[in-house]
């Protein structure tokens, strides 16, 4: 087990739950969308650490394809979150 | 696979298709649902024709289909089942034309009519139900498709008794279904059998069978309008005439009754329930029923629910005969099945008639309606005799042989004063009415008479199946020991119950 | 043959794109699509029952490398459940979005959301099903959104963060099992997997997100607003497949992959959250103002149920009585996604034709609008537990575990969440066979009344009566 | 060679440190913008820097995309006045 | 390269990140909540390149410092009040709508529940970090990285990253593309493109200028390098939209995507579309779903990911747009 | 044809009833001719089995029956004659006709039934038929009889059925032989002695008896007086063990409730001022007398035969004379000459066993009883016979005297109604002497003979003090104390219940809100807005 994995594994825990922790109490709905891509990145941290093999080692390929398809999947959630948030403040305004 | 084998479900079918069919017919279709209605009904007096000679001669009628590992459903024909099958079948048809002359020109016949019909069919089912599996499900789908024909009307006092005979039905089912449940993962698959198959069970669950017991008496007892769960009974009298009559008299009444013989006799085993202790508890609710339905309905005005109290205390009969241990006593409680309910459906035919045609609801308001109803209000005697239990209606029948089974049983120091003080409460409730029906001038007018181009008193469509069941009532009085009676099929299905 | 695995994923998807490009052939395209599905699963369904556990590696590639798709019994019944439920709200959407704009909208995501749905009833991969998931929840948002008001939107947005939420922890609990036992394949982690640290916590990582998006009691909070303020057809799916699919991981998990992991005390969690959706949900429903959101609740309470099987099935040893209770769990969920689906479609009719869903003013509904409040009835009917629908099955099956378990507690449970069900139910027919005076010759679309009808017809009468090759099917399994 | 890269990317670390405290402190929305623009750039620095560093010369490539996207990323602060239209 | 040097850079990345979270976490503004993510995406950027993931970080550096940077500032810029109001606010308005159901917003008030949540969430940690340890320290078979060495060269592509996301897990990516589809559906359904932004300046413009080009161009190296090494069709796509973003911010109204709307369709359409017909061509070819045939598989590949990142890009433009592209005479109503 | 003629007897009036409720015209009281016929025609033993009528019916006439239903006939044919000659243009009159068919139907069935079922039947039919007649005038008078007497007449119906399925459970059989009442329970005794014992007016049992003869119309009262009441008799002769056992504490019960209605019935009836209240009270008197044989017949079993025997006939007696004179209160009110007067003097004095009447055979009906009496109770005998005689010549005395008051009231009325009255008397005076050739009037007992004769120049001085006892005994004397103490009853019942009532709602009112205000702190806490 390399220092790296130390160091980064732990970040990552620490990063998910931050952002869990935001997700949960956090009143403003922006900040809930960003608390949840923190939380992701903190996934996304975890299983890139996964994949590290040392400085000389190839890492594992697929903890990367993963975490490039869940950056995608993240991206594309935050866009729908943003636009609906949009739309509720016009609705909002509207009334 | 050949007729034998689908003659229960064809019975139950019979009534059920037609019903279906009915409610996608359009309202206009008068004649069409009509003819529906009929040969629904006259099919399946052939078929229950066909099954009570066949079970006489010890044919085997049963259907089976698998709903899920373990759980059956079967139909399957008996003597008892028999019994209740025959008594619906036949009080169907004359209540379907009695509800054709009733409710002509209301809105929402097809409605009512297959609800009606599903209703039958349900309590068919139930009569024929080889387990008790099978058994809640038809008891349930009798609750559920009373429920709309008790809200017909869709006044706020037709849905608070919907509601409250809801609320009353479900729970008990809801118990029912937990007891058998509870049964099931004890006992495995329970068929009915006669004479029960629970004695064999060990005795470490006989503690168990107990509360298995009173959940199922309590589920069936709200049915049968054992006190305290009768509440829904006289609040569900807002329904038609029809449906009082058929439903609440007779099909839902006494599909609870039917499962508390069925669970007496056929699971348990009315010894092994004696054994169990759990006879006289059933006996001294059943008798509170009687004496307490009796009481009540001395002061309702209303006659219908007089009725409706009557038939609280009537159908403890059968519970009570039920608690008499030995053969006599259940013949009384069986045969007391059927005759209470031609008799209590003649009266409600009749009390339909007066509310249809005079607009009479009110005991008070029936002084001399025999001068203007003569052929109503003699059947509606003939119902009342026989409730107190004069000869030669065949209310007689049953007391007679309760008295008699309670004498053998040792159980008359209580059952015996029970019976007499009920019959005199009886002739307490109905004798002022016919006094007052037969005796009293008339009013000057009535609350609200509809002007009939009838050549009788009443639609003759009204008029007819009270009628009928009077003169049903009597004959099944009179002939008690000729070998077609009720009594006699009664007779015989105590023998095959204690295995004489 | 085994193709019918991808062509239930790729159908939806190609149509999904194809109503995105010719929006003027949409509705065809959907109904054929819809129908051609069905057919796919019906086959998938016979194929299963007949071969077994049906596999297919997309790719080609070995399952751990690639990705594979399995389908056992389970997850074949669910699939045809997802069929019916999505045909026949498709014929119903066709009619309810006549003229509406939103049409447009709506079909690319329907497809989308239905492609979803078959993918993970499919999946049997991990993180397959984490892309999976997200795919069904952003769609089921976008579809909860459309129907544009406020509380619409505020729904879509409180669902649509829940079910991120949901999903990145499921996430994690992923990349813990990719960490400590380096496959993403379901088969392959059924074999190595262990019962330690590892294991637990990404169970239970995996089982919140999954618990958030199944909206079990406490984590219901967003369900009954998104499943309230949806346009009919979505309200019907997300109450009756989405969360179901959640809960299908969820099942898949507990009682299959780490089926040796989980304990007694671990296993009694989602029973006693599940008695507590139970109540809460039903209770919450007797209180309800609106159909909708009664509908909702009784979602909430209904999957209650589904967890009360938990600990029974932990308690159970594995034979007749576990696997028939397992029969009962799925035949209860499969009862409920068609019930809930017909209650929400039936309530749609009533809410276009009389421009609300408040309990209180539904008098007369019965006689405007009949077939529609014999659906709600039916329907209803289901919800209870009566006979003979499948529910009635079901609760048969939950009790009879309860009772040979010797776990009593449930038992009240049942039958209090029973009365409850049935006092909101009969809560609404109540109002419906107010008196009112009403038109001759009510106005019905056969589009709309039907597939209500039919649905609450199916989970009533079809799966309580023919129900018994659901045990059958559930023989195979993974 | 190395000896001088692991000072430069020292330097860089350096500068990513301060850039970090004046995120973090901000005041003002300008300054933490101003100091993420500088955390970009150290950053597009020691993507370089490690690129060699690690024989990775793919990270050469994501340096080129940092720096590009870390100007849309300021563009789009700097804020362009929106249309004041049927909004 | 030592591992002393190594660790101080690890440790300064890893304070920088676990600083910058907690304070996006934190932060009372929604406006500066979304500058600290930016910077945080930028030293994540570095984290990645560092654990030797480059593909990782190049994604990361496109999507998630630059565009959902220039996303979520957008949103906060638009709606500097709203986007900030709490959720309680918007609950509060709904005066007709009544709320059955506890209010989380309500929850989230009380003193207690915000440390039972907290402590949970610690709680959360060390259950997760003692796991992660375990599986991190435990020798785990490495047998899916090998397997994925041992089928590179059928793969059609020598990046492994590329070979596992539209090879061996292509599926995956199929579905991807379905979820970014989804979600500018979505968007449509929600709304027409918001009020655009005036024409630029001409410093602003100068920019535009040179970086537009800079950027296609970066993207179709990308593109291209993908197949051998780190990049892609995400990447690509990104800094396409990046471009599109940039001329957004100048103004152009419909950033050159097509005001058609079968046009535009097809440009969404594509990237999944061509996707799945290739993936339905091997079914039809009696192959299994989405199996390349080895000889072809590159090109395919290529095919699928020029496609895709088309796709992708344009749905990120509309992302940022937040809607349909409107066309002038829309305007002018 | 014996056996259809046994059928038709109580069928015909049965079956033409209805048809009386239609047709006005032709005589109602012809369908007691079967009746008639069979009485005096169709032997004794002959048989009906019926096995599928009810629950197995068996019909025959033995020898009791036979005379039963000789004069029950008799009366009602007699009082059907004379009720469509005075009634016919009253109102209301076809209903009368239809419950007086009824109610011969049920007297005639009961007789000829051999078995339960249909006595029982036949019992009921004839007591529920009657109260029709009861209430016929519907005056307040007569609807407060008819309560009563329906209250009376069904509770002597359960008791009655009470006693029979003791009997049957007993025997197992519904038409048990005499040889198989031995050994019955006492329940079956008490059951039956307190449901016959209504009906035949048993004191304290008997409230109804007066206020019924009083309140019912002539032909009605002489019917229920004549006919009806004498089934208490046979019911007893058939399912009392009578002759089997010895049951000395059942027959001194007998005996001392009938000395007791002896003695009641004279001192109740002394006092009355109605002429029909005056005959009710003979009756209960008369029947006391005849309750008490009973009960010596269960003292001593085996004097059985002859009491038997004696009861038979002091019924058969006792009818045809009570409703002749009931009929000729009609008569005498109707047509008020002398020559009906003397008319209805005949009956009085047979009722009061003078010299040289039927009556007076009584003593020659007993005396074989006494002749062969062995046991203890030998003195009881005549002196109860003393005594009844003498309380029977003392009403008829006092009835007598009223009846005398109307004889100067009345308008005249064509004869031609009381022919079948004057034929009915005929007979009581004749027939006994067509009957039993060896019988001659013997006059052994002067005082009985002084008492008479006494009681004659009393009629004849009308002394006033006479006219100063009425009123002191209502006419269905102990009910009123009764009804005021069940009244007093009742409403300290009802205080009560509705005391606890109210309680128990507060109580419940109490736990509602208790309820309530649980569920609002639970919604409450869990942030719900209730």
């Amino acid at each position: 087990m390399l220092t790296a994995h130390w160091l980064y594994g732990l970040s990552g825990c620490l990063i998910m739950t931050f952002g869990l922790r935001a997700v949960l109490l956090n009143d403003s709905l922006l900040q809930r969308i960003i608390a949840l891509n923190v939380m992701g990145t903190g996934v996304f941290m975890i299983l890139i650490t996964i994949a590290y093999r040392g400085p000389d080692a190839a890492p594992d390929p697929i903890p990367h394809a993963l975490v490039l398809t869940g950056i995608v999947v993240a991206v594309s959630a935050t866009a729908l979150a943003l636009t609906l948030i949009r739309r509720l403040t016009e609705e909002q305004d509207n009334d | 696979m050949n007729f034998d084998t689908w003659l229960p479900l064809f019975v139950v079918l019979s009534s059920l298709l037609p019903g279906l069919v009915m409610f996608f017919l359009d309202e206009g279709s008068h004649r069409l649902r009509t003819v529906l209605n009929m040969s629904g009904a006259l099919l399946k007096l052939l078929l229950v024709g066909v099954i009570t000679w066949g079970v006489f001669h010890q044919h085997i009628y049963e259907t089976r289909w698998t709903l899920a590992p373990g759980l059956e459903l079967v139909l399957h024909a008996d003597t008892l089942s028999v019994l209740f099958v025959i008594l619906s079948t036949v009080l169907w048809l004359v209540t379907t034309v009695y509800a054709i002359g009733y409710l002509e020109k209301s809105p929402h016949r097809s409605r009512f009519f297959g609800f009606f019909s599903v209703c039958v069919s349900a309590t068919v089912g139930l009569a024929l139900a080889g387990n008790l599996l099978t058994f809640v499900l038809f008891y349930e789908l009798l609750t559920l498709a009373t429920y709309p024909l008790v809200a017909h009307r869709g006044t706020p006092e037709a849905l608070r008794g919907a509601r409250i005979y809801l609320a009353y039905t479900l729970t008990g089912g809801v118990l029912l279904f937990t007891g058998t449940v509870w049964l099931h993962s004890i006992a495995g698959s329970i068929a009915f059998v006669e004479g029960g198959t629970l004695n064999q069970l060990h005795a470490d669950y006989h503690p168990q069978l107990k509360v298995i017991f009173l959940l199922m008496i309590t589920g069936l007892g709200v049915k049968a309008a054992l006190v305290p769960l009768h509440g829904w009974l006289p609040q569900a009298m807002v329904a038609p005439a029809p449906v009082s009559a058929l439903l609440h008299a007779v099909a839902v009444v006494k599909a609870g009754a039917f499962g508390i013989i069925r669970v007496v006799y056929d699971v348990y085993g009315v010894e092994f329930t004696h054994e169990l202790g759990l006879l006289t508890g059933l006996g001294i609710i059943a008798a509170i029923t009687i004496i307490y339905g009796s009481v009540k309905a001395l002061s309702q005005d209303n006659l219908k629910k007089r009725l409706a109290y009557s038939t609280v205390s009537q159908v403890s009969y059968i519970a009570l005969g039920i608690t008499i241990l030995g053969p006599i006593g259940t013949i009384g409680g069986i045969v007391h099945l059927v005759h209470q309910g031609v008799m209590k459906i003649t009266l409600f035919f009749t009390a339909g008639n007066y509310a249809e045609t005079l607009g009479i609801h009110k005991v008070s308001e029936m002084d001399g309606v025999g001068q203007r109803m003569p052929a109503t209000t003699l059947a509606f005697s003939i119902g009342a005799l026989g409730m107190i239990g004069i000869p030669p209606v065949a209310g007689y029948v049953s007391k007679w042989y309760l008295a008699l089974g309670s004498l053998e049983a040792g159980m008359a120091w209580w059952v015996m004063p029970v019976l007499v003080t009920s019959s005199l409460l009886n002739a307490a409730y109905f004798l002022p009415i016919l006094y007052r029906a037969w005796f009293k001038q008339p009013a000057t007018k009535w609350p609200s008479e509809k002007i009939l181009p009838a050549r009788f008193e009443t639609q003759a469509a009204l008029l007819w199946p009270p009628l009928i069941t009077a003169v049903l009532a009597i004959a099944a009085g009179m002939f008690a020991a000729s070998p077609y009676s009720p009594l006699e099929w009664a007779s015989l299905i105590t023998r095959r119950e204690y295995g004489l | 043959m085994i193709d019918t695995l991808i062509w239930l994923v790729a159908l939806p998807l190609a149509s999904a794109l194809a109503t995105q490009l010719l929006p003027r052939y949409a509705t065809a395209i959907v109904i054929s699509t819809a129908i051609a599905t069905s057919i796919n699963a019906a086959a998938l369904l016979y194929a299963v029952a007949t071969h077994g556990v049906m596999l297919y590696q997309i790719g080609g590639w070995t399952a751990g490398l690639g990705i594979a798709l399995r389908a056992d019994g389970l997850s074949a019944l669910l699939l045809m459940m997802a069929a019916i439920v999505l045909l026949a709200s498709s014929i119903y959407a066709s009619a309810y979005f006549n003229d509406n704009p939103l049409r447009r909208r709506f079909w690319p995501l329907w497809l989308l959301l239905w492609c979803s749905l078959n993918a993970l009833l499919l999946s049997g991969d991990l993180f397959n099903l984490y892309v999976t998931l997200e795919l069904l929840g952003l769609s089921a948002v976008a579809l909860a959104s459309l129907g544009g008001k406020t509380a619409a939107l505020q729904a879509a947005l409180r669902y649509l963060l829940v079910g991120l939420l949901g999903s990145m922890l499921f996430l994690a609990g992923v990349t813990l099992i990719y960490a400590g036992y380096g496959t993403l394949d379901l088969a392959t982690l059924s074999r190595v997997v262990a019962a330690g640290p590892i294991a637990w916590s990404a169970l239970a990582l995996m089982t919140v997100g999954l618990l958030l998006k199944t909206a079990l009691f406490p984590l219901h909070f967003w369900l009954p607003p998104a499943h309230g303020s949806a346009p009919a057809p979505v309200s019907a799916v997300l109450s009756a497949l989405v969360v179901k699919a959640t809960f299908y991981l969820v099942m898949r998990l507990w009682l299959d992959i780490f089926s040796e992991v989980v304990t007694p005390q671990a296993a009694s969690i989602p029973g006693v959250l599940g008695a507590a959706a139970v109540l809460w949900g039903s209770w919450q429903a007797l209180r309800a103002e609106r159909l909708k959101l009664l509908a909702a609740y009784s979602t909430v309470a209904q999957l209650g149920y589904l967890f009360l099987f938990f600990p029974l099935l932990q308690a159970l040893p594995a034979g007749a009585a576990r696997d028939a209770a397992m029969g009962g769990l799925v035949i209860l969920a499969l009862t409920h996604g068609l019930a809930k689906s017909g209650l929400f479609l039936a309530i749609g009719i009533i809410q276009q034709r009389s421009g609300h869903d408040t309990i209180r003013d539904l008098d007369g509904t019965a006689q405007r609008l009949p077939a529609t409040t014999f659906a709600i009835a039916l329907s209803g009917i289901a919800l209870i537990g009566l006979p003979p629908s499948g529910a009635f099955l079901g609760k048969w099956h939950l009790l009879a575990a309860a009772f040979s378990a010797g776990q009593w507690l449930w038992v009240v449970v049942i039958m209090i969440g029973t009365l409850l069900a049935a006092a909101y139910t009969f809560r609404v027919l109540g109002h419906a066979f107010g008196q009112q005076p009403y038109p001759r010759h009510p106005v019905t679309i056969a589009a709309e009344e039907w597939p209500a009808l039919i649905l609450s017809a199916f989970a009533t009468i079809g799966l309580g009566l023919a129900g018994a090759p659901v045990w059958q099917l559930l023989k195979v399994s993974l | 060679m190395p000896e001088l890269l692991l000072v430069c990317l020292a330097g860089l670390m350096l500068s990513l440190l301060l850039g970090l405290i004046r995120v973090l402190r901000g005041p003002e929305a300008g300054d933490r913008m101003m100091a993420a623009q500088l955390i970009g750039t150290t950053g597009v620095g020691m993507l370089l820097l490690l690129s060699l560093l690690l024989g990775q010369p793919a990270l050469a490539d994501v340096a080129l995309i940092l720096a590009l996207l870390a100007a849309v990323a300021a563009a789009a602060f700097s804020g362009q006045q929106r249309e004041t239209g049927n909004d | 390269m030592n591992a002393t040097n190594m660790l101080f850079l690890d440790i300064l990345l890893v304070i920088a990140l676990l600083s910058l979270a907690w304070a996006t976490l934190t932060a009372t503004d929604a406006r500066r909540s979304v500058i600290l993510f930016i910077a945080f995406g930028l030293v994540l950027t570095l984290a990645w390149a560092r654990l030797l993931a480059p593909d990782v970080a190049l994604a990361e550096a496109a999507i998630g410092a630059g565009l959902s940077g220039a996303l979520l500032l957008a949103a906060v810029q638009h709606h500097p009040r709203r986007a900030l109001s709490s959720e309680r606010q918007n609950t509060g308005k709904l005066a007709n709508e009544k709320q059955n159901d506890s209010n989380p917003a309500d929850l989230k008030s009380s003193v207690a529940i915000r440390w039972t949540l907290t402590l949970f969430c610690i709680a959360l940690a060390f259950v997760l970090i003692w796991a992660l340890l375990q599986a991190l320290s435990s020798e785990t078979s490495d047998t899916l990285a090998q397997s994925v060495s041992a089928n590179l060269a059928n793969s059609g592509v020598s990046n492994p990253v590329t070979a596992v996301l539209l090879n061996f897990r292509a599926y995956d990516t199929l579905l991807e593309l379905a979820v970014l589809l989804t979600a500018v559906l979505g968007i449509f359904a929600l709304s027409e493109q918001r009020t655009g932004y005036l024409p630029a300046g001409p410093v602003f413009n100068g920019l535009v200028s040179w970086l537009v080009p800079a950027l296609i161009l970066m993207a179709g190296y990308l593109l291209w390098v993908g197949a051998h090494a780190p990049g892609g069709a995400f990447q690509a796509g990104a800094t396409l939209a990046a471009a599109g973003v940039i001329l957004r911010l100048a103004g152009k109204r419909n950033i050159g995507l097509p005001v058609s709307k079968s046009y535009l369709n097809i440009i969404l359409v594509i990237g999944s579309g061509l996707f799945l017909l290739v993936g339905l061509t091997m079914l039809a070819l009696g192959r299994p779903f989405l199996d390349y045939p080895p000889a072809m598989a590159g090109y395919l590949i290529l095919l699928i990911e020029t496609a895709a990142m088309i796709s992708i890009a344009a749905t990120l433009i509309l992302a940022f747009l937040g809607g349909r592209p409107r066309n002038r005479e829309d305007r002018s109503c | 044809m014996n056996e259809q003629l046994l059928i038709l007897s109580w069928l015909l009036p049965l079956l033409v009833a209805p048809l009386a409720l239609f047709n006005r015209h032709w005589p109602a009281s012809l369908a007691a001719v079967p009746a008639l016929i069979t009485a005096f025609f169709v032997p004794a033993g002959t048989v009906v089995q019926i096995p599928w009528l009810f629950l197995g019916s068996h019909f025959g006439l033995d020898h009791n029956a036979s005379i039963f239903l000789m004069f029950s006939a008799v009366i009602w044919f007699v009082a059907g004659l004379q009720a469509e000659l005075t009634m016919r243009n009253a109102p209301l009159w076809a209903r009368f006709r239809f419950f007086f068919l009824l109610a011969m139907s049920g007297n005639f069935w009961l007789i000829l039934s051999q078995d339960m079922v249909n006595f029982y039947l036949g019992f009921s039919l004839m007591g529920l038929s009657a109260y029709a007649l009861v209430i016929h005038s519907a005056t307040s008078k007569s609807l407060f009889a008819g309560r009563v007497y329906l209250i009376m007449t069904l509770l002597a119906e359960s008791a009655l059925l009470a006693g029979f399925l003791f009997i049957y459970s007993h025997t197992g059989s519904l038409a048990p032989a005499a040889g198989q009442l031995a050994g019955i329970s006492n329940w079956a005794i008490g059951f039956l002695i307190l449901g016959l014992g209504i009906k035949a007016g048993l004191v304290f049992l008997h409230v109804w008896l007066p206020l019924t003869y009083t309140a019912a119309p002539i032909p009605a009262s002489a019917v229920l007086s004549g006919a009806m009441i004498n089934v208490a008799l046979l019911g007893w002769i058939r399912y009392l063990p009578v002759g089997q056992e010895t049951l000395p504490e059942w027959g001194s019960l007998l005996v001392i409730a009938g000395t007791a209605s002896i003695v009641f019935g004279a001192v109740a009836g002394l006092v009355q001022s109605k002429a029909k209240t005056v005959l009710a009270y003979s009756s209960i008197s008369k029947m006391g007398f005849m309750t008490s044989l009973i009960g010596l017949a269960m003292l001593a079993p085996e004097q059985s035969e002859y009491i038997v025997m004696a009861v038979v006939f002091l019924a058969a007696y006792h009818g045809l004379a009570k409703s002749a004179l009931f009929l000729g209160i009609g008569i005498v009110k109707a047509i008020n000459s002398k020559l009906t007067f003397m008319l209805l003097l005949l009956p009085a004095l047979v009722l009061a066993a003078a010299p040289f009447t039927a009556g007076s055979m009584m003593k020659t009906v007993i005396r074989p009883v006494i002749d062969n009496w062995q046991g203890e109770w030998i003195h009881v005998l005549p002196i109860l016979l003393l005594t009844s005689s003498f309380a029977t010549a003392m009403l008829m005395v006092r009835f007598l005297v009223i009846m005398s008051v109307e004889l100067s009231l009345r308008p005249k009325k064509s004869f031609s109604i009381a022919l079948p009255w004057v034929c009915l008397v005929a007979l009581l005076i004749f027939v006994p002497f067509l009957l039993d050739h060896s019988f001659s009037p013997v006059i052994d007992s002067w005082p009985l003979a002084a008492v008479i004769t006494g009681s004659l120049l009393l009629l004849y001085i009308r002394p006033p003090w006479m006219y100063s006892l009425p009123g002191l005994i209502p006419a269905g004397d102990l009910l009123f104390p009764m009804m005021t103490l069940g009244a007093s009853a009742r409403l300290y019942i009802r205080a009560f219940t509705c005391r606890v009532n109210s309680k128990i709602k507060t109580l419940i009112c109490q736990l509602n809100n208790n309820f309530r205000n649980l569920i609002r702190f639970a919604l409450s806490l869990t942030g719900g807005k209730s």
